[in-house]
């Protein structure tokens, strides 16, 4: 057992769970979450593919991609709230 | 000190200092716009002149090279959808100052240019990579850009259809990432010539199955095309003709060249990928023919033609791609041509004639006869009617299918064909009725100077079928797919 | 004299670029309209007699080009190309004339000339093909190119004939796209050669060959609207007299027609189709046809719908020539598709000026129109009876070297068909002139009393077609008559 | 033996996929976003066990930070678009058919045959494969930079960081496009105590988000976990209404948005001469360079994830115009 295995499997997992999430919440946030879940999953990959047994230094470059994942997310994220917010402001208005 | 700069950062980067200036100078966008496409062309142009004169050209950013570094490279593929980006993006930038050009759309235009140009900035830099990483990064840039430009229009179906497209577009990019991740865990490297001839081991398969299933979401191959007919159907016609012509080109572009480095492992996957592009077909003409509206209707033709470039990718051959690409490329060009064309053509016939219900199209006695001919003119390039480049691209297909023995690929591609006419003929007849108008219908009407660019691209669509030898020539140069280098 | 290699592609641009230019002009500059027409088409009959001295000189015309590797757009210019290229230049002038006289205070002139040019160059364009590439191309083009002159009137019937229209070429458009891709991938070339391409080919693959004479003649004969494909045709004819005119005298019943001719003689080779057994059902088909078009011509009370079923009759009898597979017959099948084309257009271009003189559209308002429009029924009159086969007129000629060929391949049926055929005609067509001639005009009927007004750009057009077909019939044996010139061609064809 | 951090290690997994799986199933949206910032700081965790220490702080900074920030702001907005603000639980803000546990049963059983054939696959792969380990450590000497992590990104990829960079402008001009004008929701103001707080916290965030960045040629941190603390000053600013949006200041913000992406791109351009391709940092200067660039992208980053934060563009309404204009 060692922790790339662990969290590799976590990653996967948490992989997983956001799939289930965003094929099946009907809530508008619910579902960006999700998505979220599944980039933190695609992370854990990417760091567990990196690691290597200490004392050895972990691969530098798939760290630097996650990084990069992880602006892109926040990204995308952003549109979509941005989005969902404008629609909730819009349909308040139509119901009105 | 002179700077030496090569023709392929700047067909990235123009777009972005582009991008940048119009954005920071919301005033001058349009000018902006324009300078930047015509710099780019002339990149892309140079660029080609490069590739013509001494094949495939590659670019070691920062001096690394390649597994470390990243490389660029240009081939007679990656410059023809330079080329065609360029050249759509430009007809297209042209349509959209007149139909942009009201007060109440002003906003509108300050925001459109912007995020064209990252658009542009993303494809553009798509179709010179060769990691898979920065794909990714790529192609998160034009969903970002994609998703501005649905919406652009702000009204509550086309944000309802961007939140659908910009959920669709992040889960297909996270299967990719984790793709990538996989590929990472094999091979230790993420450049094209990493994956070459690497055994197909489970993590690879895996890789393959993310990449390709989150790729075949955001280019929206059935039964992953949900989210593209609201959203091409309701955005303001140049964004529709860019989204339709370019962008769902850029992940197709991936899946291809991509294909060529990771070889599918199995036949029966590869049939599989046909089957979803003969579901595509079919289910696409289906649903275009019972759509109400026009754009709809075009949208919907959208998804049916991207099923006919996934057959062309997986049976246009024996022996896999090095037969079958080509089709599919010819294919490409064509629709990104032609349904520019299509979707400008009925952008202008809403404008004309206030709404687009096919229905009631005979019911106005305003013809915008132009805009009509442009849409049948491009109809002709995507049925596949002769000499179109559209009928080039099906001839390709259906003679390797035929030549390898594949009959029922050559039937699903007919029946599309004609699935195709009947949709497209329920909108002529709406064009050619006239006895359900009171007042007199006079020919002429609605000519305008925003129906050239939509008229020139149709009539481009038609046009290079007969010029099909030399983009075939270009398109294989520094190209092996398998034949000799 | 000079000599112009591009020739044949002049001829094809003087109506390809017609169109654009008339497209593009404004509803009200019909004057200059009416001479872009007439000039490009008197041009266009210069030019094709020009090339025809040229090839009959023994010049050889081939323009190739090259569109997809190995795979060529090429034009040539044969002696058969010509006798279809002169026939529809002739009757494009005649028809533009009585296109303008017809379409006069019409609405939408500009889109009519424009598709109507577009015909033609279709039209020359598959008469020019030098292979079977291209000559779908332009195929495609003709349909793509009548559709919008068939459903012209944009009502909601001539909308629903247009869509019949459309389903059944372009569904043969597609089915011969799939022959030139067979064609192309078994004999690896598309030309058309006379004594056929695929002679190697059978010998090792004889089903794939035959199946491939079903798919072209399938194709083909959508637009020859041989049974069972010809259902688009009566239904066709809603359009305005002078495209239906067109339609069934030149361009899309002829294109199948002179489709089937192209691929029996020089795709297939008369021989090779022989040797697969192709020709004999073929000719029965033809024989079928024949017969089942004339007998519903007879029922039907509109005139143009009993023309339509005498033109899926008639054009049939071209098929049955070349089917027969004797040299006499096939001098009777090129004969006849000028002859029938001349006599059809005649008709044709009656029957629409019977409508717009008299408001006459059925048989049965016929009578008395003899007295009224005198002119026009004569004309009517002598391309009825060169149909039945009334000797000296053109279609006795095609009929006669017909039944000579059926007796040189020893067909002896094809006398009886022939005979059973022109006892047929003569039924659905003596009846109308028989009411225009010897009747008086019901007093309270549609016909109009007094004179009706046409114009003699409606008046002159079907005359001069009618005196064409008694000049080809009485002088068929005189140097570049249509008959001569058959002979000439299928001496090549047979390679005697 | 076991190793006791194993013993951690499995408890952490097993907590982050607990939580993973827990924010996903809670009804009540305010507990979801709650949970998700838990899993996000665990991760975080996790990956400074997996020797990451510069991922975990980006995703506690901006993957957990911001998104979480991002996530109650649009709650807040939805609840009171939805009238539901004052409520204490609302369960979902968008008006829904509650999915049949048939179609979620569905799509877990699907997913979880996906993920076992990603578990497979993961198992299958080599451990501690091949990697870019051996050429970076060829390469760093060249780098100008000590710190591995920022050599790969300001270096060796530095196209793609670019690129990253230009994703976050796309974001920023799509967001100011999509939403327009004043929102009527009231921003969610912190109390006076925290007020108080953030007075005494700001400029103790700018000395750590500035050392990160400074930090970052040696150390774990860099532009990126740098830019996310400064933000997060901007952010206290905006919730503080120590700083309110104007109309006017429009230009400057753009400025500050595009600032990141143009010097770095300049930079990448105009190095390319004698020789050099563009990205080539000449090596005398690559360090300098990056710490240019890197400080333009982190006033970039602070100022653009600040934005997005806001959400808006601020546009000046006329009398009686509507928000949705």
């Amino acid at each position: 057992m060692t922790p790339d295995l662990i969290y590799g499997l976590t990653g996967v997992a948490v992989f997983g769970i956001g799939l289930v999430g965003a094929l099946s919440a009907q809530d508008r946030l619910r579902r960006v979450l999700a998505l979220k879940l599944c980039s933190v999953g695609a992370g854990f990959l990417l760091v567990v593919g990196a690691w290597r047994e200490p004392p050895a230094a972990p691969d530098p470059v798939p760290h630097a991609l996650v990084i990069t994942g992880i602006v892109v997310m926040v990204s995308a994220t952003a549109v979509a709230l941005a989005l969902i917010r404008r629609l909730q402001t819009l349909e308040a208005t139509d119901e009105r | 000190m002179s700077v030496e700069i090569s023709p392929m950062i700047l067909s990235v980067f123009v777009p972005l200092f582009g991008a940048i200036a119009a954005f920071v100078l919301p005033r001058a966008a349009a000018l902006i716009g324009f300078a930047t496409l015509v710099l780019t062309s002339g990149a892309v142009a140079w660029l080609a002149r490069d590739v013509l004169a001494a094949g495939a050209v590659g670019l070691p950013l920062g001096g690394w090279g390649a597994p470390l570094g990243i490389d660029l490279r240009a081939d007679g593929l990656s410059v023809a959808m330079l080329a065609l980006t360029s050249v759509v993006g430009f007809l297209v930038s042209i349509a959209a100052l007149d139909s942009l050009k009201g007060p109440e759309q002003a906003r509108q235009r300050q925001y459109f240019w912007p995020l064209w140009l990252l658009l542009l900035t993303g494809m553009n830099g798509v179709y010179l990579s060769t990691d898979i990483f920065n794909l990714y990064v790529m192609i998160e840039v034009i969903a970002l850009a994609a998703v501005g430009l649905t919406v652009l229009s702000g009204s509550r179906a086309a944000l309802q259809a961007g939140l659908d497209y910009m959920y669709a577009s992040i889960f297909g990019a996270l299967l990719f990432l984790m793709g990538v991740g996989f590929v990472y865990l094999q091979l230790g490297r993420l450049d094209f010539a990493g994956l070459t001839g690497a055994a197909p081991t489970g993590a690879l398969i895996a890789a393959l199955a993310l990449i390709f299933v989150g790729l075949a979401l955001k280019t929206a191959l059935f039964p992953l095309h949900f989210w593209l007919p609201a959203a091409h159907a309701n955005a303001t016609a140049p964004a529709s003709a860019l989204l339709s012509g370019l962008v769902v080109k850029a992940a197709l572009y991936v899946v291809l060249r991509l294909a060529q480095y990771m070889p599918f492992p199995s036949e029966n996957l590869l049939t599989l990928v046909g089957l979803m592009g003969a579901g595509a077909v079919i289910w696409g003409g289906v649903q275009a023919l019972r759509a109400e509206r026009l754009k709809l209707l075009v949208a919907w033709s959208t998804v049916a033609q991207i099923g006919l470039i996934f057959v062309a990718f997986a049976r246009a051959g024996e022996v896999g791609l090095s037969e079958s690409w080509k089709a599919a490329a010819l294919l490409i060009l064509a629709h990104g041509i032609a349904k520019a064309a299509m979707f400008l053509a009925a952008g202008r016939i809403k404008d004309e004639i206030g709404h687009d219900v096919i229905r009631d199209l005979d019911r106005t006695p305003i013809r915008p006869t132009l805009a009509q001919f442009t849409f049948a003119l491009a109809a002709i390039s995507l049925i596949g009617l002769p000499p179109s480049l559209g009928f080039i691209g099906k001839w390709s297909l259906m003679e390797g299918a035929m030549a390898a023995g594949y009959w029922h690929w050559v039937g699903v591609t007919m029946a599309g064909t004609l699935l195709s006419v009947a949709y497209f003929s329920r909108v002529f007849a709406g064009f050619l009725r006239f006895d359900r108008v009171r007042a007199p219908v006079g020919e002429h009407q609605g000519w305008a100077l925003a129906d050239a660019a939509p008229l020139t691209l149709a009539l481009m669509a038609i046009g290079l079928g007969l010029l099909a030898a030399p983009v075939l020539s270009f398109i294989e140069i520094g190209y092996p797919f398998g034949v000799a280098p | 004299m000079m000599d112009a290699p591009l020739l044949p592609l002049f001829i094809l641009l003087t109506s390809l670029l017609a169109a654009p230019i008339l497209f593009a002009l404004p509803e009200r500059a019909a004057r200059l309209r009416t001479a872009i027409n007439l000039g490009m088409a008197a041009l266009k009959v210069a030019l094709v007699g020009w090339l025809s001295i040229k090839v009959s000189q023994g010049v050889i015309y081939d323009l190739r080009f090259e569109m997809l590797p190995g795979l060529e757009f090429k034009l040539q210019a044969d002696p058969l190309a010509i006798l279809f290229i002169a026939l529809s230049a002739v009757l494009w002038l005649i028809t533009t004339i009585y296109s303008v006289g017809y379409l006069e205070h019409g609405p939408h002139r500009a889109r009519f000339f424009g598709f109507f040019s577009l015909c033609v160059a279709a039209t020359v364009g598959i008469a020019l093909s030098g292979n079977l590439f291209t000559f779908l191309l332009f195929y495609e083009l003709l349909t793509l190119a009548t559709y919008p002159l068939v459903i012209h009137r944009g009502t909601a019937e001539a909308l629903r004939a247009g869509r019949i229209y459309l389903i059944y070429t372009l569904a043969g458009g597609l089915v011969l796209l799939l022959g030139t891709l067979g064609l192309w991938v078994l004999a690896g070339t598309t030309d058309f050669v006379p004594g056929g391409v695929l002679a190697d080919v059978v010998a090792e693959n004889r089903l794939a060959a035959q199946l491939l004479f079903v798919v072209l003649i399938g194709a083909l004969g959508v637009k020859a609207a041989l049974v069972p494909f010809h259902r688009w045709l009566p239904i066709a004819m809603v359009a305005p007299a002078p495209v239906s005119a067109l339609l069934h005298a030149v361009a899309v019943v002829k294109a199948g027609a002179f489709g089937i001719m192209r691929v029996v003689y020089e795709v297939f080779g008369i021989e090779t189709a022989q040797t697969l057994g192709m020709t004999a059902p073929l000719a029965a088909l033809a024989g079928v046809t024949i017969i089942y078009g004339s007998i519903r011509a007879i029922t039907q009370d509109d005139i143009k719908k009993r023309l339509a079923y005498s033109t899926v009759s008639q054009v049939s009898y071209i098929t049955l020539g070349v089917a027969l597979a004797s040299p006499i017959a096939a001098v009777g099948a090129l004969a006849h598709l000028i002859h029938q084309g001349l006599m059809k257009i005649t008709m044709f271009m009656a029957a629409g000026n019977l409508a717009e003189g008299l408001g006459v559209k059925r048989v049965s308002q016929m009578d008395g129109v003899g007295r009224a429009m005198p002119g026009t029924m004569l004309a009517f009159t002598l391309a009825a009876l060169g149909m039945i086969g009334l000797p000296p007129l053109a279609g006795f000629v095609s009929k006669w070297y017909l039944a000579q060929g059926g007796l040189q391949a020893d067909q002896v049926w094809v006398i009886a068909l022939l005979l059973g055929s022109s006892l047929l005609n003569a039924i659905y067509f003596l009846p109308m002139l028989h009411r225009a001639w010897f009747r008086d005009a019901a007093p309270e009927g549609t016909g109009a009393p007094g004179r009706p007004r046409i114009g003699w750009m409606l008046a002159a057009p079907p005359v001069t077609t009618a005196v064409l077909v008694l000049v080809a019939g009485s002088f068929a044996n005189a140097p570049f008559s249509p008959l001569e010139w058959t002979r000439f061609i299928v001496a090549i064809e047979y390679q005697e | 033996m076991t190793d006791p951090l194993v013993i951690f290690d499995l408890l952490l997994a097993l907590a982050i996929v607990a939580l993973a799986a827990a924010s996903l199933s809670v009804r009540d949206l305010f507990s979801m976003i709650v949970l998700f910032i838990i899993f996000g700081l665990l991760s975080a965790l996790a990956w400074v066990r997996l020797s990451a220490p510069d991922v975990a702080l980006a995703e506690a900074a901006i993957g957990t930070g911001v998104t979480g920030a991002l996530l109650l702001k649009t709650l807040h907005h939805l609840r009171f678009a939805s009238g539901t603000l004052g409520q204490k639980a609302a369960y979902g803000v968008t008006p829904v058919a509650p999915v049949p546990m048939a179609v979620i049963m569905t799509n877990a059983v699907f997913c979880g045959l996906i993920t076992l054939g990603l578990v497979v696959a993961f198992l299958g792969a080599p451990a501690a494969g091949p990697g870019f380990d051996p050429l970076v450590a060829e390469a760093m000497p060249q780098s100008g930079v000590e710190h591995p992590v920022t050599g790969v990104l300001l270096n060796f990829r530095s196209y793609d960081t670019l690129m990253e960079v230009v994703v976050l402008l796309a974001a920023v001009v799509a967001v100011w496009q999509i939403e327009r004008g004043l929102s009527e929701a009231p921003a969610p103001a912190m109390g006076e105590v925290w007020q108080g707080f953030a007075r005494l916290a700001l400029p103790a965030i700018v000395v750590v988000g500035t050392y990160l960045l400074w930090v970052g040629a040696e150390a774990p941190g860099g532009a990126f976990q740098g830019g996310a603390v400064l933000a997060a000053v901007g952010l206290l600013l905006l919730l503080t209404r120590a700083y309110v949006p104007q109309p006017a200041h429009r230009g400057i913000a753009r400025g500050a948005f595009v600032l990141g992406t143009a010097a770095f791109a300049l930079v990448a351009l105009l190095v390319a001469s004698g020789g050099r391709v563009a990205f080539e940092y000449p090596l005398d200067h690559a360090k300098t360079l990056i710490l240019l660039i890197e400080g333009m992208v982190t006033i970039s980053i602070a100022v653009t994830l600040a934005a997005l934060f806001h959400g808006r563009e601020p546009v000046a309404l006329a009398k009686g115009d509507r928000n949705d204009t």
